[in-house]
């Protein structure tokens, strides 16, 4: 029962991220997207932990691992470098 | 010593030294130069011995980690891959003496790494026997190129790179979907244990139509040929003439082992396809190539005409494969000479008047007889007149044609020829002419002007040594072959 | 199901609720600060929720402490990064939604 | 157990579709940047299609680069187009006539069919070379069957493969990098943040390196999260100093592709054949060979990211 419960919550979570996706479509400014990136990151993730559980793959937990880390640098190379310092247009701005 | 020459490994030697060559020029720029030509000097030699160990003992294979296939990969070079070999060792080291003057020390140092190891990835290609581990070799030549081509980081050369690089990706991934299909549906990447499991089936057929595609894009077969033009046109001079040389036939010649053994029996239809689209490039291409203004671009476009040339022995080949497998091979090499010393020569002129337009050239005859020289008698091959090595590949090429009855087939080539004089005599027509406004000349050095030379007269050689080259290409072809090549030189 | 079970199952589903908030939170909300806002409740406290149901049910304390390590993670992470762009958006001036 | 597949069955569909969707919209979207968010999605979703079909090695390997590493590379490529280029967002692509779009649909949509059909009738089970190598699993000095292959069966294709990583920066150096851009000053938290997850992407690399011998792991995907450590580096301002960026950063760059030659010639010397390790060696050379892979694979994707010639006075 408790495996069908993963099953379930990963789908949910599924549905839940390609909710997101409407942000990134949408924006308006650049940083909106990124946190619906780093969003999905997060999800992804979680929905990670639960197969690893339900399908008793231990090695899952590590490909979580390695996303946990390597969004936290996707993120700090959007702030650094691919976020323009200067103001955005002003459809960004709204 | 004459026992460990005669032992050694000398096909593993041909794929280590260019890769050891391209690491030192990579770590010690200041040596690139030196150490880029002794690597190619010494790779001359390593294909020597190989050549004399297969001609001893017949096919070499060489077992990577001790597994065999079709768990491990296995190295092979019968006559066929020992010809392309010696191609790229003799092309290449022509075309290294060229580079050696025409490179400025900024762009000579990453010239050299990249070259050897493009190098490596060709001998290694030539080498190959397992589907996935050419595949391995073609993005290794693909990237290579692509770097070479981007060398001056010109917006032009960067612009055609990137085509180029979209152009090579897709036909790799195409080529890799292939190999993944026919895995799967005979559970080897080995040529020779696919070649006895393979059926023809759904899978085998998109196999077989997405490798064939992939590597017609590669090879820049008319109408997949939009990359080629201005990727050639606008690299180094030695770069063009290595991708118009070399480059394009690694892809041909996968293309023509995967059919030799694996496809030839069940893919008639696909053959007459390939013909045909031959055909189409010979015409388009000598087309285009007489509408030119530009000499590189003029030669460019030529290498589309003459690569339709390649494609034709595939209709042809169902009477006797292996013969037009030679055929095929044989021209491929006259044009990599040919077509080497063309690029060599446009390069000198452009080197000597700082332009390429054929319409000013200005007398260069009388100021370049070298490199004029080199540049006609590269011509005569790519017309295809006697006694050079393009003559004879396309008469042999014309005589399986009428014998089998494809007239349409030998009225294109021999179109094609006139096509080819046409564009030819116009540049030098151009060379012999004094321009409205003379302009001043810069100095040649002289070795730019040898090296476009001697691989003119090797194209020209090449006709004359035509028995000895087939029969190392496949020693029972000398019976197929002899008689027509001995009929070449009677009629 | 045993006891553990149920356990795990209330924080696994408490744990979908806060990431189905912070969805919502940042389709619904009018702009950058608050939906980081949003954002940062689905990283800190619905990957907590699920990631303590997930521990119960863990085989080993090894993969327990994984499981912790991983949390820890994306809740340093997810701070840090918040606090950049945030920062970033105000140096932008990018107005706040009143 | 029937709600369980069911389950399995929704959540495969979705993902199929999202992936579709989502790589369609990374192709067809004019703004740049709204399509290397949407490429970071799509490589998210991808290492879970590679998790629900039971290849871990690969969705490890995913998230490394394709998630992690191609989104941050993306980014600064991105930044570094607008520093040379206008801000102008690219025009769309040429729409080509009614005729060249309908001709295009139907050749396109034949041949997806074409290969659709093909993959359809493949059989569902083939063991391919899978039964060989779990036969010779044992004599191959490492546990993982991927490693085996990659380093011991196929250790070949990977030594040409590291070749191709050291062309990638090559040719990135030989077109002289752009001159650099003016850093934003890291601030606190930055500083903080990568003060202490670096030595936390370390261990996850070392971790990554040493289970790789018995489990999914292994140079590649340590490789490329100690990139990610030195990515950080660089984003939070640090710059190698110009001695560290001559020979010392070009043998870290090739020492992978070095190893494999120089393992290549001892086993021809000693064994008559290219890269066959002695069994009872195997294991020691797999460990030698993928700690030195990881290095170069390392600092390959992290001056990938930096993206400038060592040599400031090459510039073109």
């Amino acid at each position: 029962m408790i495996q069908a419960l993963y099953f379930a919550l990963a789908l949910f979570l599924l549905l839940n991220l390609c909710a997101g996706l409407w942000r990134i479509l949408r924006g308006p400014t650049t940083a909106d997207r990124m946190l619906a990136a780093q969003l999905f990151g997060t999800t992804v993730v979680a929905m990670l932990l639960l197969l690893a559980q339900a399908s008793g793959n231990p090695v899952l937990r590590d490909v979580a691992l390695v996303f946990a880390l390597l969004a936290a640098v996707t993120a700090v190379a959007f702030v650094q470098r691919a976020w323009p310092e200067e103001k955005e247009s002003e459809h960004d701005l709204n | 010593m004459e026992a460990i020459l005669a032992n050694a490994d000398w096909g593993v030697i041909v794929i280590l030294l260019p890769l050891t060559g391209g690491i030192v020029c990579f770590l010690w720029p200041a040596v690139s130069k030196t150490a880029g030509l002794i690597t190619v000097a010494a790779v001359v030699l390593a294909v020597a011995g190989l050549g004399r160990q297969i001609m001893e003992h017949g096919a070499y294979r060489h077992t990577v980690g001790g597994w065999g296939a079709p768990l491990g990969i296995d190295l092979f070079a019968d006559g066929l891959s020992l010809f392309m070999l010696i191609m790229t060792a003799l092309v290449g080291l022509g075309i290294s003496c060229y580079a050696k003057s025409y490179f400025n020390p900024r762009d000579a140092v990453w010239f050299w790494p990249v070259w050897l190891f493009l190098l490596a990835a060709l001998n290694a290609l030539f080498l190959a026997a397992d589907i996935f581990n050419l595949y391995v070799t073609l993005e290794l030549t693909g990237l290579a190129a692509v770097t070479l081509t981007a060398l001056t980081g010109r917006i032009d050369a960067l612009s055609s790179a990137m085509r180029y690089l979209l152009a090579m990706l897709a036909g790799s991934l195409a080529y890799l979907l292939g190999v993944a299909l026919l895995y799967h549906d005979s559970g080897s990447v080995d040529i020779a244990t696919l070649a006895q499991r393979i059926e023809p089936n759904a899978t085998v057929w998109a196999a077989l139509g997405l490798m064939s595609a992939g590597l017609a894009l590669k090879t820049a077969l008319f109408p997949l040929s939009f990359w080629l033009p201005p990727a050639h046109a606008s690299a180094p001079a030695p770069v063009s003439a290595l991708l118009s040389a070399l480059v394009v036939k690694a892809s041909f010649y996968i293309l023509l082992r995967l059919w030799l053994e694996l496809f030839a029996d069940f893919a008639e239809g696909v053959s007459t396809l390939l013909g045909l689209l031959g055909a189409a490039a010979i015409l388009w291409g000598s087309l285009q190539a007489l509408r030119q203004t530009r000499i590189k671009l003029l030669v460019a476009y030529s290498t589309v005409a003459q690569i339709g040339y390649l494609f034709l022995v595939y209709p042809l080949a169902s009477a006797s494969s292996g013969l037009a497998a030679g055929i095929a091979a044989y021209l491929a090499f006259s044009h990599a000479l040919a077509k080497s010393a063309m690029f060599l020569a446009a390069g000198n002129l452009m080197r000597f008047g700082g332009h390429d337009r054929i319409a000013d050239l200005d007398r260069a005859v009388q100021r370049l007889p070298l490199t004029v020289s080199a540049f006609a008698l590269a011509g005569v091959s790519i017309m295809g007149l006697p006694p050079s090595g393009g003559f004879t590949g396309k008469w042999l090429l014309l005589d399986a044609a009428m014998s089998q009855g494809r007239w349409d087939l030998a009225a294109v080539m021999i179109i094609g020829g006139l096509l080819a004089a046409g564009y030819i005599f116009k540049v030098l027509g151009y060379a012999f002419m004094q321009a409205k406004e003379p302009h001043d000349a810069r100095a040649v050095p002289a070795g730019m002007e040898w090296a476009a030379l001697l691989l003119a007269v090797g194209s020209i050689l090449l006709g004359l040594m035509a028995s000895e080259i087939f029969a190392l290409i496949h020693p029972d072809l000398v019976a197929n072959a002899g008689g027509a090549v001995e009929r070449v030189w009677t009629a | 199901m045993t006891l553990t079970d149920y356990a795990t199952a209330c924080l696994l589903i408490l744990g979908g609720i806060f990431f189905l908030a912070g969805t919502v939170g940042l389709l619904r909300f009018p702009d950058v600060y608050t939906r980081l806002h949003a954002l940062t409740k689905a990283d800190n406290v619905g990957l907590g929720f699920i990631m303590a149901g997930l521990v119960l049910q863990a085989e080993s304390w090894l993969a327990a402490g994984k499981l912790l390590l991983i949390w820890l993670l994306v809740l340093f992470a997810s701070a840090s990064v918040s606090y950049l762009i945030a920062r970033r958006a105000l140096n932008k001036g990018i107005r706040i939604w009143m | 157990m029937d709600v369980i597949v069911v389950l399995e069955w929704a959540f495969d569909a979705v993902l199929g579709l999202g992936l579709l969707w989502l790589a369609w919209r990374t192709l067809n979207s004019p703004d740049l940047f709204k399509a290397i968010v949407l490429f970071i999605s799509f490589g998210l979703l991808m290492a879970l299609a590679w998790v629900r079909l039971n290849a871990p090695d690969i969705a490890l390997a995913e998230a490394a680069i394709g998630a992690g590493l191609t989104g941050a590379l993306l980014l600064a490529a991105l930044a570094r187009l607008r520093t040379t280029t206008d801000n102008t967002m690219p025009a769309q692509l040429p729409a080509g006539s009614w005729f060249q779009r309908g001709l295009l649909i139907v050749l396109l949509s034949g041949s997806a069919a074409g290969l659709g059909y093909a993959v359809w009738i493949l059989p569902s089970h083939t063991s391919g070379l899978s039964m060989a190598v779990t036969a010779n699993l044992d004599v191959s000095g490492a546990r993982n069957p991927v490693t085996a292959v990659l380093l011991n069966f196929r250790g070949y294709d990977t030594m040409l493969e590291m070749i191709v990583l050291l062309l990638a920066v090559l040719g990135i150096w030989s077109l002289g990098g752009l001159p650099p851009r003016p850093e934003r000053p890291a601030v606190a938290v930055l500083d903080t943040f990568s003060r202490f997850l670096i030595p936390v992407f370390i261990l996850a690399a070392a971790y990554l390196l040493w289970v790789g011998a018995d489990a999914p792991g292994g140079a590649f995907q340590a490789g490329s999260v100690l990139g990610a450590a030195g990515v950080l580096l660089l984003l939070s301002g640090w710059r190698p100093g110009v001695r560290l960026m001559q020979w010392p950063l070009r043998l870290a760059l090739t020492i992978g592709a070095i190893t494999f030659i120089i393992l290549g010639v001892l086993t021809l010397l000693y064994e008559q054949q290219l890269l066959a390790y002695p069994v009872a060696q195997a294991g020691r050379m797999i460990i030698l060979l993928e700690s030195l892979a990881t290095v170069s694979i390392a600092v390959t994707l992290a001056i990938l990211f930096l993206g400038e010639s060592p040599d400031p006075e090459e510039k073109k």
